[in-house]
């Protein structure tokens, strides 16, 4: 198959051509479709971003300011600043740049089958493992069938269940007598090793997004000896070599020889743990401890805009904070709380007390205006009057007393909160705040009743709700469980067409306003700050660093 | 001194003495130290700021106006935001001012509470001794042996963020602190003959603990809460810059600080203001105990 | 002096075991939460009974405590969750970078507070002594939150003075040090100033001092032969016990000071519920309070002959 | 044993050593300008010894202070001047006046504990005031110090010069404060107070060895005291303050046998003397107290409190000193000393013989009273050792009868108090009995007692500051009893029976308003004789009942508690070391050592021989104001041992001057009953032998004892 084989790419042309579609929407689409950027981005016209910058300085150490969390586990991680380290030492099989196009990594392109259910990937021929080696085509099958094993506990799988895996029932019965079930690849012959260096994915369902899950931040190529575990010393195929690991305070990285990619140009890197307080970050940065910052809070940029030395890259993003309410717990298993939550809030008046440009106004639906499969619906209106009314109708005339637990970082979530509590007051809802500690959220963001989180960019919109709201995905936060929803969710999945899809996402828009756990005031903008004295630097919307694509001025 | 017998009297015949005269004698005598009269002032006025706060505060503390806004400036409704506005656009000088109820409500209740346990067990050990003291003198010691700001988090940490559990932690490391104080000075006063002439009055252990014993203890007691309630303003803001203080949005100074002090480079009103109200309430009351401890010396 | 130094031994040793006690109590008495706490909030009830199962969390609570007392003993202080790490190894990293922060706080407040109590002392009533006081009085008012919150405005941000964060990445940086020390020892030193004042002038009107200036004694001789030595006393044991408020004090500097060092771990322990590493620092933190009140205790003889020699 | 002279004979005078001329110093405080010294001159020549004498708050200690120009802040002279060898102390330089200050003059206060740096050895503070005033070096200076221990009597100099303060007694360290004081070689010496709380045995030796220092090294000496009987031992001329000023100054002999100003009358006449008792001479208080004034009114300071005050004169312009006796240069500052003429002349002085009635009330059999040491280390940690005790009272037994009073007697540490505490019940005795209206009292505590119990048997308490609860107002305090006792219980019950109180110990009703802080310590002891009255008690126990009043409140409150015994037919317990006012007031004496009996009997016996080795050592050290008087001086050896270690055999033996030998340090004494009825002897030494010996006071101007 070449690369034009796939036969919607044609159709993206002509609807490019014709102005159906605008130049983004193409270039997303037809890279996930095989065709390369270089192809797409000279088809559309455009200059090419991710092009290798000319006369990047060479030498010097890279500091940002970063959590440094235990790395045992990459394929487990949950925190992007984990994989943001492991990221430097082990390259991922494609790579979805800040443009959100994705382009290969580990494999050098990929085919897809016109009913997007057979995928194959070409594996980078000249890669070598820092301890000697080709990466191969059986080092994707480990990493890809690690991450797909239950016992692995990744993230991975959620994102690819719907069209790898299935569930079997077992011989062994649980306490009421019915089969226990284990989930494991839908087919045996799913992932296919076609020759030393081809893969080929043979799903269940169609689905588009196979190159971006691919990039999902716990799906680091680890190398198979290392058997799934991550410490100094692990193997790698990246442009970096950790050095020295001291979780909480810093992870160093050293620059490694033959590198197949671009970079690196710096010789160390340093991630620099200050905590999860905004204050020593800010401080660092300004006293120039540190030439970067990996997130920031909104809340800092204007003080970092302040600072001469300050470059301040922003995202916009499909990121977002939700609160959310457990769908099967009283009162919020009555759709009526939950409308009436989502209508006692006006979005403009929150963004433009706790974001102001630093964010857009959201919808309540989790799918963000800027990815290609977001389908506009008309303006969701807050109506404190429906609100009180719909309140009055599900029992509680008198108004409702909740708890809405968040964390303590980023600190725009507490102050969303607070600014969505100070509008519940308004229908009488009357809202304590549980602000937590974030390390210890972040343990149990799922159990709470009701709880706030911010949910991070990822480049299509039925990523996210096939990540938090599908049932039973382990990060469906809500318990939500919609058969419908479920069912149009894997529609969209399997759907190429983008007219098509949009507007089955429009129904499932609708479904989430309509019936949906979720109140999403905004989406926020992603910033990252580096030095100016850092070169090649940018802001990925998936707060991911590549440190192998900056440089450093002496 | 005029002791003399032909000194003029100062009530009627008889009186078996009101204890709200000698009280009110008390605190006339403050008028002796002026830096205690300055204390008092810092610490009535926020007491007044905190009992009036609804007709004080220009504006409702959680209402979110306009962000940022600098202090001077106006909201969109002609609010004149006197000390700015902080992040999330509420007014800091009604936050202030709200903030004050919430040190002046916490800090006093969780002292207090302090006290009743540390004078009860203070009296019991100092007056009882023997194995009650032992007890009660080994528990304080193992409370002291932690740390006090340690203590707190671990035990905010267990049970959690609120008021109560903010009391009980003030409570339990506290407690010891004033028992040893009362201790101390029971251990000198049950020496003095008047206790002895109770006891062989046949006055009960309890007459004589509380009403012989305790009311001779009073000026460094009082010296010594004021110090402590300046420790427990400042342990309960410390909570809140920990992020272990009151829920928000309730302004608690502590809590002020802890979420606007990523400001401080361009926007120091958020936090700078704050910052100087729980140093002034503690100063008022260093202020008071200094002069109080002058007053009580020289009684 | 032996029999004392024993006492107090055997004092921390009772003061220990009670600690524990109380520890195990508060964290360890219900192995369901020590599991929880020890796998996360995403482990299957199946994973904690296995773990619970394999820890010997299903024998009975007092086989338990001397078990985990045994351990605790003999230094296995077990694994940090958050850091995946002995808990032994990250506290005499963080204790030894505390330590290093210690070491400058009293060797900054030590001088200055009280040379400042000994002069307000002695010239009690001046402009210097009400001076001093005042400016003791204003330091001690200001909590370290709102100190570090303010001097870091100053220096850092107004005057770009000194770092903002003292994380000393690159290793020791005196410069690092200079805010954490400044802000610990500006709350403290009116404290140390206005005891050692205290004690001076309670000396100064002490009747051997009387004897010591009516038998002919200069001045000069009469202050640092007579008075120093006694006044001195009392502070002493003071600034000794305040390394138990140091342990306190440190957390809030180095939370904001993104230092690496004790306080900035036991709030990490604690917020992250990082079992074994809190119950490590906790008995920690006990260790040093009452080894550093024996010591007290200890100088306080050694200083004062009329204990010594009872 | 040795024996002394008790005086020397009167010098002439040669040209002063200092003089304070026309001197003025005023204290300034909360409470405006308090003047404390008025126009005060004296002179003193050297080798010349004076005494000041005075109450408390006479300004004698503010002199002595402004002599060495050592005044607090707040003071200021305000007239004259102090010179010392002819310059004036205000306009020397400070290295002059440190010159002066220990190498000129050195003074030597009370409680020597609180005078010595505690944490400086002895040796290092002796050598201290050799070396800042003679060019001598360190070690000769350690030499001299050593030497100047052995002088002042010390034993074991080494251990000494190396020991801290607090490891010496206190009469060691008044000792060692001498010493320090003699080493700079100073020409006067002052001192205040110096055997102020010193036991009477100690503080008799103490003043032995003054007067022997003085006479060694010819030293011009100050000596600042309340007590007339040691300024009598030590001093050729005294000097009587009275609100700051001089009322009277002369020769020692001359003033106490004819004094000329009525203050020094009064004084005199508060004092009971060991030889007489309260059915011979009854005792005059001084009417009042002494008033600080915040302005001084004109006139005489003395005259609202004299008998002899006359309007008109006494009150009017000032009042100079004149000389009575222009050759021996005795002063008074008495406007009508002429007319007054001896004003020790008193009309009535004879008191009502107090009836006996032999009724036993209360018995004491083999009462003992054991306290065990607090243990510390590591026998104590695991209970090793058996514990060891100290033996506060050991075997003691006596009756005492109703209406009477009985008085223990004893120096600090004798046992005597703890027995009180055992009476009331505050405290459970180990072994024996108190048997009181057929209750036995010595193992039943306080809170155990039922209220008539309670009430029939109460106290009062040594210190005044301290009987009362500061927190309460007088009426409060004295209803509170009344109110428990069941006397009274409705309101105006209550208020009849506090001013019926308040009356009967001379009180105004108006008081029962006031706060014990605004009493004086006079006044304070009334209330708490009235309180310990409320509920009729039949016995009442005086523990030092006035041993820290001033002299002239003293006989006070001492003729209050002899009336009311009287009146009320109350049993009085007195425990006093004071032997002059056990002498005046007690019917029967027992005499207490390291917490066992020496000697009991009626007062009579126990005053006259035979006495008890003891017995004839204690009021052979009483002071006794009246240079007159002649008697033997025994001067005890040593300190008295401590209770936790007391001596084997008798405990008396390390002190005694009548030892026998071996037997005394091995075997207990026997108690022996001497001829003359109930009196009992605890002596070794045979019964024959002891009635042998002579009474230790001669008659006034009689022959001089010799042992």
């Amino acid at each position: 198959m070449s690369s034009e084989s796939h036969p919607y790419i044609p159709v993206l042309r002509s609807n490019l051509a014709e102005g159906k579609i605008d130049r983004r929407e193409f270039l997303r689409t037809s890279t996930l479709l095989g065709l390369s950027a270089t192809a797409a981005y000279a088809f559309a016209g455009v200059p090419n971003p991710a092009r290798a910058q000319a006369n990047m300085p060479k030498g010097g150490r890279l500091r940002i300011s970063m959590r440094v969390y235990d790395l045992k586990s990459p394929h487990r991680f949950n925190a992007t600043s984990a994989s943001n380290i492991v990221r430097q030492t082990n390259d991922f099989l494609t790579v979805t740049g800040a443009d959100n196009v994705t382009r290969p990594g580990l494999i050098e392109k990929w085919e897809v089958s016109p009913d997007l259910k057979t995928w194959t990937l070409h594996v980078r021929k000249n890669v070598k493992w820092r301890k000697g080696g080709d990466f191969t085509a059986d080092d994707v099958i480990w990493n890809l069938k690690h991450v797909l094993d239950p016992a692995t506990g990744s993230s991975m799988l959620g994102l690819m269940r719907s069209y790898m895996i299935s569930e079997f029932e077992t011989a062994e019965k649980d306490d009421k007598g019915n089969p226990k079930k284990v989930s494991r690849l839908w087919d045996a012959n799913a992932l296919q090793k076609v020759d030393s260096h081809t893969v080929r994915l043979n799903c269940k369902a169609a689905q588009l997004a196979v190159p971006e899950h691919l990039f999902h931040y716990p799906n680091s190529m680890l190398h198979p000896a290392d058997g799934g575990e991550y410490k100094l010393g692990s193997d790698g195929t990246g442009p970096f070599e950790l050095v020295e690991l001291e979780v909480g305070k810093k992870a160093v990285l050293r620059a490694r020889q033959g590198y197949w990619g671009k970079g690196p140009y710096v010789d160390t890197v340093e991630f620099i743990d200050l905590g999860d307080d905004p204050g020593p970050q800010l401080a660092a940065f300004a006293s120039r401890q540190v030439d970067g910052i990996q997130l920031i809070s909104t809340d800092l940029v204007p003080s970092l805009r302040n600072l001469p030395h300050a470059a301040v890259y922003e995202q916009t993003t499909a990121g977002a904070g939700v609160a959310r309410v457990h769908y099967d717990k009283p009162p919020f298993n009555d759709k009526r709380v939950r409308q009436a939550l989502r209508l006692a809030i006006d979005c403009q008046k929150i963004l433009d007390v706790t974001m102001r440009d630093a964010g857009s106004v959201g919808e309540h639906h989790h799918v963000g205006p800027t990815l290609p499969d977001y389908a506009k619906l008309p303006p969701y209106k807050q109506d404190i009057a429906k609100a009180k009314q719909l309140l009055a109708e599900a029992g509680h005339p008198n108004g409702l007393d909740l708890t809405i637990s968040c964390r303590k970082e980023p600190s725009q979530e507490p102050q969303l909160v607070q600014a969505l509590v100070e509008q519940w007051k308004a229908v009488g809802i009357r809202v304590t705040v549980n602000i937590m500690p974030t390390a210890e959220y972040n343990r149990i963001w799922t159990e709470v009743p009701f709880g706030f989180i911010g949910w991070a960019h990822r480049p299509l919109g039925i990523m996210t709700l096939g990540l938090a709201y599908r049932s039973g995905q382990s990060w469906n936060e809500s318990r939500y469980s919609n058969p419908e929803f479920d069912r149009l969710l894997s529609e969209a999945e399997g759907t190429v067409d983008l007219e098509k899809r949009k507007a089955v996402m429009a129904k499932l828009e609708a479904i989430m306003q309509d019936d949906g756990p979720i109140i999403q005031p905004v989406w926020n903008k992603m910033y990252q700050v580096f030095d100016k004295k850092v070169k090649g630097a940018y802001a990925h919307p998936s707060q991911l660093v590549m440190c192998n694509e900056f440089a450093v001025e002496a | 001194m005029t002791t003399g017998i032909d000194a003029p009297e100062r009530s009627a015949l008889g009186g078996e003495e009101s204890r709200v005269a000698g009280f009110i004698s008390g605190v006339g005598r403050l008028r002796e130290s002026p830096i205690a009269m300055i204390g008092l002032a810092i610490v009535l006025f926020w007491v007044l700021v905190a009992i009036f706060a609804p007709l004080l505060a220009p504006m409702s503390p959680t209402a979110t106006i306009r962000p940022m806004a600098l202090p001077g400036t106006r909201g969109p409704g002609g609010q004149l935001f006197l000390l700015g506005a902080d992040h999330l656009g509420r007014d800091v000088l009604s936050r202030i001012i709200y903030g004050a109820r919430t040190v002046l409500i916490y800090a006093p209740i969780a002292t207090a509470c302090a006290y009743v346990v540390g004078v009860v067990a203070g009296l019991l050990a100092g007056y009882r001794q023997g194995w009650v003291d032992d007890l009660l003198a080994r528990i304080g010691d193992l409370i002291l042996a932690f740390p006090a700001l340690v203590l707190y988090i671990v035990i905010i940490a267990k049970f959690g963020s609120s008021g109560l559990n903010i009391i009980l932690a003030v409570t339990l490391a506290s407690g010891p602190g004033v028992m040893r104080i009362v201790r101390g000075m029971v251990l000198d006063i049950r020496n003095r003959a008047f206790v002895a002439a109770a006891q062989v009055r046949g006055e009960s252990a309890w007459h004589i603990m509380f009403a012989e014993i305790l009311p001779n203890a009073t000026g460094p007691l009082i010296v010594d809460a004021c110090l402590r309630l300046g420790y427990v303003t400042i342990a309960i803001g410390t909570l809140g810059f920990l992020g272990l203080g009151l829920p928000p949005p309730n302004p608690d100074w502590g809590g002020m600080i802890s979420e606007t002090r990523q400001f401080a480079m361009i926007f120091p009103h958020m936090v700078v203001f704050p910052c100087l109200a729980v140093s002034s309430l503690v100063l008022g009351l260093n202020f008071l105990a200094d002069g109080l401890t002058d007053i009580v010396k020289r009684a | 002096m032996p029999r004392i130094v024993f006492r107090r031994l055997v004092y921390l040793i009772a003061t220990m075991l009670a600690a524990s006690l109380i520890l195990f109590g508060l964290f360890e008495l219900s192995p369901e939460s020590v599991a929880v706490d020890a796998l996360g909030q995403f482990s299957t009830q199946e994973q904690r009974m296995l773990w619970l199962e394999q820890n010997g969390y299903f024998e009975p609570a007092y086989v338990r405590y001397f078990a985990w007392l045994g351990k605790f003993v003999t230094g296995d202080l077990g694994m940090s969750r958050v850091f995946n790490a002995p808990v032994a190894k990250v506290l005499v990293d963080r204790l030894s970078a505390t330590g290093i922060l210690a070491l400058f706080f009293f060797a900054t407040l030590i001088p200055i507070s009280l040379t400042l109590g000994v002069i307000a002392g002695i010239q009690r009533g001046t402009l210097v002594d009400r001076a001093i006081t005042l400016f003791c009085v204003i330091t001690t008012s200001i909590p370290p939150f709102a100190s570090t919150v303010l001097l870091s405005t100053i220096f850092v941000f107004s005057l770009h003075l000194l770092p903002g964060t003292s994380g000393m990445i690159d290793g020791f940086s005196f410069r690092e040090l200079i805010m954490p020390v400044t802000a610990l020892v500006l709350y403290d030193l009116g404290y140390v100033a206005r005891m050692t004042r205290a004690s001076m002038i309670d000396v100064m009107a002490r009747p051997y001092i009387r004897t010591a200036v009516l038998k002919g004694v200069p001045y000069p001789v009469v202050i640092l032969r007579h008075a120093l030595r006694n006044a001195l006393i009392a502070p002493f044991t003071v600034i000794m016990l305040h390394v138990n408020w140091l342990i306190g004090g440190v957390i809030v500097v180095e939370l904001f000071f993104a230092y690496k060092g004790f306080g900035s771990l036991i709030l990490e322990a604690t917020l992250s519920r990082d079992l074994f590493l809190l119950e490590a620092c906790t008995m920690t933190a006990v260790v040093i309070a009452v080894a550093t009140q024996s010591l007290a205790d200890i100088a306080y003889t050694f200083l004062n002959p009329r204990i010594r020699f009872k | 044993m040795s024996l002394v002279l008790d005086r020397e004979p009167t010098r002439t005078i040669p040209a002063p050593l200092i003089a304070v001329e026309d001197l003025s110093v005023t204290y300034s405080g909360r409470h405006g300008v308090v003047p404390a010294v008025a126009r005060v001159s004296l002179a003193l020549a050297p080798g010349q010894s004076l005494g000041v004498v005075g109450e408390s708050g006479c300004g004698k200690s503010t002199l002595a202070l402004a002599i060495m120009a050592y005044l607090a802040e707040n003071a200021e002279i305000t007239s004259g001047r102090v010179r010392f060898k002819g310059s004036d102390m205000a306009s020397m330089s400070p290295e002059e006046l440190r010159q002066v200050r220990g190498g000129g003059m050195a003074m030597v206060f009370q409680e020597p504990g609180a005078a010595l740096n505690p944490s400086m050895r002895i040796v290092d503070q002796l050598v201290e005031a050799a070396v800042y005033h003679r060019e001598i070096d360190e070690g000769t200076a350690r030499r001299e110090a050593g030497e100047m221990l052995r002088d002042v009597g010390l034993p074991d100099v080494e251990r000494i010069l190396g020991s801290y303060p607090h490891q010496l007694s206190g009469g060691q360290q008044q000792r060692a404060v001498i010493a320090m004081a003699l080493l700079g070689h100073p020409s006067l010496l002052l001192l205040d107070e110096p055997t102020t709380n010193l036991d009477v045995t100690v503080e008799a030796s103490v003043v032995e060895l003054i007067g022997h220092l003085r006479r060694r090294h010819g030293t011009g000496l100050i000596y600042i005291s309340h007590n007339l009987g040691l300024i009598a031992q030590v001093c050729d001329r005294v000097a009587v303050m009275y609100a700051g000023e001089i009322v009277e100054e002369g020769p020692i002999d001359a003033v106490f046998a004819a004094p000329k100003h009525p203050y020094t009358a009064g004084l005199l006449r508060c004092i009971p003397q060991p030889h007489t008792d309260k059915t011979e001479r009854k005792l005059r208080p001084i009417r009042g107290q002494v008033d600080q004034l915040l302005t001084r009114l004109p006139g005489c300071g003395f005259a609202a409190r004299c008998d002899h005050a006359v309007a008109g004169r006494c009150d009017q312009g000032e009042l100079p000193l004149v000389d009575v006796d222009a050759g021996a240069r005795h002063l008074s500052r008495c406007i009508r000393w002429m007319e007054i003429a001896d004003a020790t002349e008193t009309p009535d002085d004879q008191a009502d013989a107090g009836g006996v009635r032999d009724e036993v009330l209360l018995t004491v059999r083999d009462l003992d009273k054991f306290y065990p040491v607090e243990e510390s280390g590591l026998a104590s940690l695991f209970g090793g050792r058996p514990r060891r005790v100290v033996k506060a009272n050991q075997r003691l037994s006596f009756r005492v009868r109703r209406g009477q009073t009985l008085a223990i007697v004893g120096e600090s540490g004798c046992g005597k108090s703890t027995f009180a505490k055992v009476l009331m019940g505050l405290e459970q005795a180990t072994a024996g009995s108190i048997e009181l209206a057929g209750l036995d009292l010595a193992t039943l505590a306080v809170d155990k007692r039922d209220s008539v119990l309670l009430r029939s048997l109460q106290i009062v308490f040594q210190n005044p500051d301290e009987t009362l609860n500061p927190c309460y107002s007088i009426g409060t305090q004295i209803g509170r009893v009344i109110r428990k006792f069941g006397i009274a219980r409705a309101r105006g019950q209550v208020q009849q029976e506090i001013k019926r109180l308040l009356a009967l110990t001379r009180l105004p009703a108006t008081l029962a308003a006031r706060r014990p802080h605004q009493l004086s310590g006079g006044q304070k002891q009334r209330v708490a004789i009235a309180r310990a009255f409320a509920g009729r008690p039949s016995t009442v126990v005086a523990d030092e009942p006035v041993s820290s009043l001033d002299v002239s409140v003293r006989a006070a409150i001492i003729e209050l508690l002899v009336d009311l015994q009287t009146s009320e037919g109350t049993t009085l317990l007195m425990i006093s070391h004071d032997l002059g006012l056990v002498r005046y007031m007690a019917d029967r004496v027992v005499v207490m050592y390291l917490g066992q009996i020496m000697e009991s009997g009626t007062t009579a016996e126990v005053f006259a021989p035979p006495y008890h080795p003891y017995t004839e050592a204690l009021l052979s050290a009483v002071p006794v104001a009246d240079p007159a008087l002649r008697r033997r001086r025994i001067v005890l050896e040593g300190e008295i041992p401590s209770a936790m270690a007391p001596p084997s055999g008798c405990p008396f033996h390390t002190r005694c001057h009548r030892k026998l030998g071996a037997a005394c340090e091995t075997q207990k004494p026997p108690e022996q009953r001497m001829a003359d009825g109930s009196h009992r002897i605890t002596c070794h030494i045979p019964a024959a032998e002891l009635a042998q010996m002579g009474d230790i006071f001669g008659k006034p101007g009689g022959r001089r004892d010799d042992t």
